[in-house]
């Protein structure tokens, strides 16, 4: 039983470090905003919630485990709310990018 | 490996100091003081100083990006080019550099113990405070009780900086309309009917997280610096999404004016109680029969001086620069 | 020589000279606070750097442990840096404040442009 | 593991912030700043894991709501500069 709590555990940490990875490959490489909260908001959430799994899963009954959940629970409230309301302040100001436009000069010096 | 994380972080930051010496668009700028904030907490994390990364956090992510961006909004969002090239400053800059890091080489390696600063009184501090005030948290104990005149003076330092805020933007704040029952200007964030909800949610929360900070300070990181900021940028954070005028019913101008002076007087009331009862200016044995009791309730006393102080002024500067801003759009 | 003995100071000096260049080179003001609030940090940095013991934990006794000779880290430089922080904002808030008043006296927050004006009013 | 998963949270860290220096835009910015504060939390929590110290959590906790603040405040301030260019003026 411990060694299976530990082999999920693992398999947690593993998925959500993979995820995390994409998350960032995402946000460096892709074209515009849209795509990168795109890339970024999914596998945020995801792997930020496999990890503090992995970690809960490690710790067991005695140990921190309410702020863990606290933590996790925080995250999931906050980062999809974050990425809702920038999308909708940025789509007011820029339209989003499609294949045919060819990418505006922003608001940079 | 854990020795060279902070490697990493300190690489992290000079990227992002780099980055902000580069830019000429502010808003931008101060985004990156928000990561640098957040870089410098997570040094302070590593570097064992829990107490000065939460403060940091509080004040470097949300209350200082907060008030450089409120003054951006009066004075403008880009820097003029200057005329000519400043290769003096760059001359000076790397000259006073290589003196400084030319210095560092006398100094003794990072982490070890018997360093100067470690040898002389902090020894004492670690050995015997837990002894003679029974608070483990020893940054709270020497805060409060060891250098409980220090931790005044910089109350009072802060108290004044609010004062002299108070005076150079001496606008009136509108003051709420007296009936109930007026509807409020809507602010322009509460169009977004999830964030109000989401907020409502985490407000109580963060004001709660505050008061656990303030008074768990003394058995884990926390005490009244680090409440009053997380309490502040809580209310921040209501001003921002319900209107400035739905959080001045809550508090108004007047009752954080009180409440500023309010805590600097427990503090400095603490120390007069000692003084009359015969002992000198904060000394807490006066204050109950056994000696860890004393301590105990002196710096309880003097840690929610510094919280209501702390809170209610960067609350009050908060409120006035945001208040600024409605002006200047008017 | 152990590049990990001093890259800290290095880092704190790096960041400070940073700040003291933004100061000196960059006219608009709120730059300057910005280049101030950098030097400002680096000091922080720096204390704190000082005050780490290589193995020790963070400066809050444990009660419930079997170990002695636990290693803490210094808390004294903790405590100056702790109050200087919140000082720090309180006064960057009283600069700022000042900066608005001198854009509403001169309508420009640029330092050349401002002593243009005092030269020739 | 803890620590493979530490270095790729660091990377993640890594271009994140490439990412808040080049932009373009400041929506860009924006949201790898809260990559990057999402990733600190997870940094952190990690680190307090490995050393065995639960306090390290309540400053995890924290960070996680200081950095929702944050971000709303910068968004905030984003809706107040498309108010005033509106001229319709903007109410805290």
């Amino acid at each position: 039983m411990v060694e299976l709590t530990y082999a999920l555990s693992i398999l947690c940490l593993l998925v959500g470090s993979i995820s995390n990875l994409i998350a960032g490959f995402g946000i460096f490489h892709f074209p515009d905003v849209y795509t990168r909260m795109h890339a970024a908001g999914i596998t945020d959430s995801f792997g930020t919630g496999l990890i503090l799994i992995g970690l809960m899963l490690q710790t067991g009954w005695d140990g921190p485990i309410g702020k863990l959940l606290a933590i996790l629970i925080f995250t999931l409230i906050t980062s999809p709310t974050i990425s809702y309301v920038l999308a909708n302040t940025a789509l007011k100001e820029q339209p989003p990018k499609t294949a045919n436009t060819t990418h505006k000069k922003t608001d940079e010096s | 490996m854990e020795s060279y994380i902070h490697i990493i972080i300190l690489c992290f930051l000079l990227l992002t100091s780099f980055a902000i010496v580069r830019m000429r668009d502010l808003f931008s700028i101060v985004m990156l003081m928000g990561v640098y904030g957040l870089l410098s907490a997570s040094f302070f994390v590593l570097m064992d100083a829990v107490d000065v990364a939460l403060t940091e956090a509080a004040v470097g992510i949300v209350i200082s990006p907060l008030l450089l961006l409120s003054t951006l909004a009066a004075t403008g969002r880009y820097e003029k080019k200057k005329r000519q090239q400043p290769f003096l400053a760059l001359i000076v800059a790397v000259f006073t550099g290589a003196l400084l890091i030319y210095g560092t080489l006398e100094m003794p390696p990072f982490g070890s113990a018997d360093t100067p600063a470690n040898r002389h009184v902090a020894s004492y501090y670690i050995n015997q405070s837990y002894a003679e005030t029974g608070i483990p948290n020893l940054v709270s104990s020497v805060l409060a009780s060891y250098r409980g005149y220090d931790t005044l003076g910089e109350l009072f330092v802060i108290f004044t900086a609010g004062a002299g805020v108070l005076a150079l933007l001496g606008l009136k704040i509108k003051s709420p309309k007296k009936s109930r029952s007026t509807v409020l200007p809507p602010s322009s964030m509460s169009r977004h009917h999830i964030l109000r909800i989401v907020s409502k949610m985490l407000i109580p929360l963060i004001l709660l997280f505050g008061l656990y900070v303030q008074f768990h300070g003394d058995f884990g990181p926390g005490g009244g610096f680090q409440a009053g900021a997380i309490f502040a940028s809580g209310m921040a954070l209501y001003a921002m999404i319900f209107g400035l005028q739905t959080t001045m019913r809550v508090f108004s101008r007047a009752w954080l004016e009180f409440f500023a002076a309010v805590g600097l007087l427990l503090y400095g009331g603490t120390g007069v109680v000692s003084i009359l009862s015969g002992k000198n200016f904060l000394d807490y044995s006066v204050l109950s029969q056994s000696p860890t009791d004393a301590q105990h309730l002196g710096i309880l006393l003097v840690e929610l001086g510094v919280g209501i102080t702390v809170a209610s002024v960067i609350l009050l500067v908060f409120m006035f620069f945001a208040s600024h801003m409605t002006k200047v759009s008017e | 020589m152990n590049v990990g003995e001093s890259f800290n100071y290095w880092v704190v000096m790096i960041l400070m000279m940073n700040g003291l260049y933004i100061l000196i080179a960059h006219g608009n003001l709120i730059k300057k606070i910005i280049g101030l609030t950098i030097f400002q940090t680096s000091v922080f940095i720096f204390y704190i750097s000082m005050a780490k013991v290589t193995g020790a934990i963070a400066p809050i006794i444990e009660q419930n442990t079997e170990q002695t000779n636990l290693l803490y880290s210094n808390p004294l430089p903790h405590v100056l840096i702790l109050t200087a922080i919140v000082v720090g904002i309180s006064t960057t808030a009283l600069a700022l404040a000042l900066v608005i008043r001198i854009k509403r006296a001169y309508g420009t927050v640029e330092e050349d442009e401002i002593q243009d004006m005092d030269a020739h009013p | 593991m803890l620590v493979a998963t530490l270095i790729a949270i660091l990377v993640v860290m890594l271009l994140a912030l490439i990412r808040a220096f080049a932009g373009p835009t400041l929506y860009d910015r924006i949201l790898a700043v809260n990559l990057l504060g999402t990733k600190t939390v997870m940094f952190i929590a990690i680190l307090g894991f490995l050393s065995g110290r639960a306090y390290f959590l309540d400053i995890a906790m924290i960070y996680a709501l200081l950095n929702f603040i944050g971000i709303i405040g910068l968004l905030r301030i984003f809706e107040y500069r498309e108010a005033k260019s509106n001229n319709k003026g903007s109410t805290w």
